[in-house]
């Protein structure tokens, strides 16, 4: 029903799939969040000591790793949808989305990085 | 004048009920055809229909179609073609199934079947009790019958010229109709549709009047048309005032609400029908109903004498369900334009210009018929008229509530069968000369290079004031020869009357000038017709003459153009059952 | 009262413009912005909109007021403030000042295939339905294809040829909800694209807007839960 | 004739509802917590390098604009899950209805507004 060249640059191609993939993503991130948030409670002023400990945790390395991803895939799904409202010339919008998955995936890695220099 | 054509096997013009299931009819049968719509076919008048359809399906009791025959004969004042009306009736239940399975969503009894509910004369066993017998979709049916009529339109690929106003029949030298002359309204080109067959499917004029439930567009289009190309029309005075419209703008409460229980009230808080119909009280025909209304008004017990005067329609003691469930429409309209939800006050009401029982007349396939030599019927060729703006006379001078639905699906689907018979045997395009093209021509012509003259408003406005004042719920021979002097007086001044804006692009202007013409047309016919009928039968109630009169007047009236009269007999010749002799009408 | 119309006639105007009108409406008149507009058209009878039932069923008069899509039969010029402001429907193409061109949105609503699909030969009589499998059409049926939804919709407006809209939406609504109706699966199916529903974001001015109180935004739900069911 | 085509598009001129205000707040929020995820990667990646690389965020946010972009990304982030929140409860089929929806939306305009004062102290 819809032109294939716009679709493709959806995450799934499919509106559902899109759209479940946004919603379970937007979960794990609101359950990742409201535990960063736990610990912000928990140490309201933390040092370098504390927040390293708790980051190599395994389950909170484990948990971090898949909020990452569900980032990239839950970015992905509403930047496409705002790039592909908006910008309607083809070229630009093709650019758009290149540009904003090579974002993703830098920041993707950066991440992993970040989280797991310190084994 | 630049002119395109087009050419196809049938020509509907006008999208509502009976135009749409006729074009249903030969969208299946693989044949060329085209719609035209001034409206798109939403928008026609359809949509506003409100209580039911009616069909002896015995869903709710034991039912049979020619109860329903005996109803609508009896309700029509016996002025009904029997034989018209044996083939609506037995029709009726095979119609509704086929809307039924087009997916219209009517509403359901616990067993699943199709709801019924009670109407205003819709009896059992020849008049012995209330008859369960409207099918309904809460109180949308006509929205969801035009819905459903257009979306089976879409499936089936019917071809619409939307916005596309018609403006004459082109008749040529045989009198045989070619097909029509019309206007895109978007962009002002005129096309000539050439076709073998030409259904009319225009509705209804109620516009003639002042206050009406009509809705704008029910401007006789069909209708002028006719006169114009020599056709008469039948039985035009006869004009059903609907019992409950609101006061002021007139708009439609359905008659269901009596139908659910519901029922009038005047200023002392009396249910006055009992004393009118002791029997049928709410439910009697809406002739009797409207009438009573209006001596109850005439007596000073109306809620507001001197000033706009009404009854009250109390339906609170319903229920919130039933309300709620059965009439959730009329609540809305009833909060929207009279400031009161009838679950807690009554709804104030009044009688209003509702539907025309005359029209273009025709046979039960729906082709029109003229008075040829010696006054004998004459087929037109080509030419076919469906829905209100016909006179197939299953109404004759009263139509009873949820007949019309019925009329609009029965012969629609009736005309289609025919044409597409008529048209498969190998009818021809009628030959027509350059000239009968032109002649059609010459309205619109008029229109656009008159630059001299009057505005159509105040004509128009006149025009609507004189029907409601000489020709409404009843009528005096001295206000009406007054009237119809009126009435011929604007008529003239019509013709010179001009156009201020003579733009192409969407020009609604032109086409209310156009539509006053075919307005101003059955506006003097109903005049004529109703000064010629010297009796009361059904709507026709003549203070002079208030007694029916079957010895001189048990015929049907028809007026040309020119204002002449002339007579046809009424059918009383059913194919399958006894005739119907009249009797006297009580409820 | 003062009215200020959008008024454009493309033969003679270069682009629109509004135009002020003066209107006498009584001080506690039930008047409606249609009968308004209509006197006005009694000042200046090149003025040009849509109306027919003038009660709110056909869904011709379809404008902006003040801001907001609705019907002008169905706006009592008494709940708004003055200057009343009128404009044609939202984003969609003007053919003369009030009037609008509809006919992308009856593509989007034939998009969804709105009939009744059902292969299997008829019963002789109706096709049975409970009260309660009927009840589920109501809110969805009563469409009137106004068109007040989809001209107000922001999904509309970025994509109007690939969303289908509100309008189109609630009657793919209908028939999903219709027992009797067979397609489901393929229906479902024509509309997974990212495009044709997924573009609803529950904005909710098609609810906001529609003048027979129905809601459009609900209705495209209930779709994308049948496609979970379905996909599950 | 004019053979240009014209609509009625003009954004001042269309008022919009609560609940479009509520949904394009979600959007933005969307995108401005998009626009700086590098800055709070960033931030990230200094507090968890070392002790001297965590000593400098404290130098970092003591630039005021910094931290205000913080503050400013913790409340977008807050107002983008909470509005999330009640995409969420509205995906299972509670709260459709127009009023529940403009309630829901007003309920999560003033928890963010909370947040926002909350995070605000916590900074500051």
């Amino acid at each position: 029903m819809v032109n294939k060249l716009t679709t493709d640059m959806s995450l799934t191609g499919n509106g559902l799939r899109d759209w479940i993939v946004q919603r379970f993503s937007a979960v794990i991130l609101g359950v990742y969040f409201f535990v960063l948030f736990g610990f912000f409670v928990f140490h309201p002023h933390p040092d370098y000591l504390i927040l390293s400990e708790f980051f190599s945790v395994t389950w909170v390395r484990v948990f971090s790793l898949i909020a990452l991803l569900s980032l990239f895939l839950h970015a992905w799904v509403g930047v496409w949808t705002v790039i592909t409202d908006y910008v309607k010339p083809f070229p630009l919008r093709f650019l758009l989305e290149a540009f904003t998955i090579l974002l993703l995936i830098i920041y993707f890695f950066w991440g992993i990085e970040i989280l797991w220099r310190f084994v | 004048m630049k002119l395109t054509n087009y050419s196809f096997d049938a020509v509907i013009v006008g999208a509502g009920g009976s135009g749409m299931y006729a074009s249903l009819q030969l969208a299946h049968s693989g044949l060329k055809v085209a719609v035209l719509s001034k409206v798109y076919p939403t928008r026609s008048h359809t949509v506003s229909a409100q209580g039911g359809i009616a069909a002896a399906l015995g869903n709710v009791h034991e039912d049979d179609w020619r109860w329903h025959m005996f109803d609508t004969v009896k309700g029509s004042d016996y002025l009904g073609d029997q034989d018209s009306i044996e083939y609506m009736c037995k029709n009726a239940p095979t119609a509704m199934y086929e809307l039924e399975h087009m997916g219209m969503p009517f509403s359901r009894l616990e067993n699943g079947k199709i709801y019924q509910r009670a109407f205003g004369g819709q009896t059992l066993n020849y008049g012995q009790g209330v008859a369960q017998r409207t099918c309904a979709v809460a109180d949308r049916t006509g929205h969801a019958l035009l819905h459903t009529l257009f979306q089976n339109n879409i499936k089936a690929k019917t071809h619409f010229f939307n916005e596309w106003y018609a403006i004459d029949l082109v008749k040529n030298a045989a009198g045989d109709v070619a097909g029509v002359i019309a206007i895109c309204i978007a962009t002002g080109e005129m096309a000539f549709f050439n076709s073998k067959v030409t259904i009319l499917a225009t509705g209804g004029a109620g516009r003639i009047f002042e206050t009406s439930t009509n809705a704008l567009i029910n401007t006789g289009d069909g209708l002028g048309m006719a006169l114009r190309a020599g056709m008469p029309l039948q039985d035009i005075e006869m004009w059903q005032f609907h019992p409950t419209g609101l006061p002021g703008m007139g708009i439609l409460i359905t008659e269901a609400v009596r139908g659910e229980g519901g029922y009038l009230i005047n200023k002392d808080g009396e249910r006055f029908m009992e004393r009118y119909a002791p029997h049928a009280k709410d439910l009697a025909s809406r002739d009797v109903v409207s009438r009573s209304i209006a001596l109850e008004l005439r007596a000073g017990k109306g809620f507001n004498p001197g000033g706009m005067d009404y009854v009250k329609l109390k339906l609170d003691h319903l229920g919130a369900d039933v309300i709620n469930s059965r009439l959730p429409g009329i609540r809305e309209l009833a909060i929207t334009f009279a400031h009161s939800d009838p679950l807690v006050v009554p709804i104030p009401v009044t009688p209003t210009c509702h539907y025309m029982m005359g029209g273009i007349p025709t046979n039960m396939h729906g082709q029109v018929i003229t008075l040829g030599e010696q006054d004998k019927d004459r087929i037109v060729e080509g030419l076919y008229a469906i829905g209100e703006c016909a006179c197939v006379s299953v109404h004759g001078a009263n139509r009873l509530g949820s007949n019309s639905l019925l009329d609009l699906v029965v012969f629609g689907r009736a005309a289609g069968l025919h044409a597409e018979k008529a048209i498969k045997s190998g009818l021809p395009l009628h030959p027509i000369r350059e000239s009968d093209i032109e002649h059609a021509l010459t309205r619109v012509e008029r229109w656009n290079t008159n630059k001299n003259g009057e505005d159509i408003k105040t004509i128009h406005d006149e025009m609507q004031k004189v029907m409601q004042s000489d020709f409404g719920v009843f009528r005096i021979e001295e206000s009406m020869i007054e009237g119809l002097k009126k009435l011929k007086a604007l008529r003239e001044r019509l013709k010179d009357a001009r156009l201020k804006d003579t733009s192409q692009i969407f020009n609604t202007a032109r086409i209310q000038a156009l539509e006053l013409d075919n307005l101003m047309e059955v506006a003097c016919a109903t005049a004529m017709a109703a000064l010629t009928r010297k009796e009361s039968r059904g709507a026709h109630s003549r203070e002079d003459y208030p007694k029916r009169d079957d010895l001189n007047w048990l015929k049907h009236l028809v007026v040309f153009s020119d204002l002449s009269v002339n007579y046809r007999p009424v059918n009383m010749r059913p194919d399958s059952v006894d005739p119907l002799k009249p009797m006297e009408r009580v409820y | 009262m003062r009215f200020s119309i959008y008024r454009y006639n493309p033969e003679t105007d270069a682009k629109p413009y509004m135009k002020d009108y003066e209107v006498d409406v009584p001080h506690d008149s039930d008047m409606m912005v249609l009968q308004a507009l209509m006197l006005i058209k009694d000042q200046d009878e090149t003025l040009s909109f849509r109306a027919s039932c003038r009660e709110g069923v056909c869904g011709s008069d379809g404008m902006n007021i003040n801001g907001l899509n609705r019907l002008a039969c169905l706006t009592p010029v008494s709940s708004l403030k003055a200057p009343i402001t009128i404009r044609p429907l939202v984003n969609m193409t003007v053919i003369r000042d009030l009037v609008v061109d509809f006919t992308l949105f009856f593509q989007q609503y034939e998009k969804v295939q709105p009939y009744l699909q059902n292969h299997a030969e008829p019963p002789a009589t109706e096709r049975l339905q409970s009260p309660e499998e009927r009840a589920a059409l109501d809110g969805l049926y009563e469409c009137i294809l106004c068109a007040c939804c989809t001209s107000f919709c922001p999904s509309s407006w970025w994509n109007p040829e690939k969303f289908i809209g509100p309008a189109g939406l609630l009657w793919a609504a209908r028939f999903l909800a219709d027992t009797r109706d067979t397609a489901t699966e393929e229906r479902l199916a024509n509309l997974q694209d990212p495009f044709s529903v997924y573009r609803c974001r529950t904005i909710m001015n098609c609810t906001v807007v529609c003048p027979k109180n129905l809601n459009p935004a609900a209705a495209i739900a209930g779709i994308r839960h049948k496609m979970v069911e379905k996909g599950s | 004739m004019n053979k240009q085509r014209f609509m009625n598009f003009d954004l001042t001129t269309i008022r919009l509802p609560f609940t479009s205000i509520i949904s394009i707040l979600h959007r933005l929020s969307g995108i401005f917590v998009f626009l700086l995820i590098p800055f709070l990667l960033y931030i990230f990646d200094m507090a968890l390098s070392d002790s001297d690389g965590f000593a400098s965020i404290g130098a970092i946010l003591g630039n005021p604009i910094s931290r205000i972009s913080l503050w400013l990304f913790l409340v977008a982030l807050g107002y983008h899950f909470f509005a999330g929140v009640r995409h969420l409860i509205m995906d299972m089929g509670f709260g459709e209805g127009l009023k529940n929806a403009r309630t829901s939306g007003a309920v999560a305009l003033v928890i963010t507004l909370v947040w926002a004062l909350w995070i605000g102290v916590w900074l500051w």
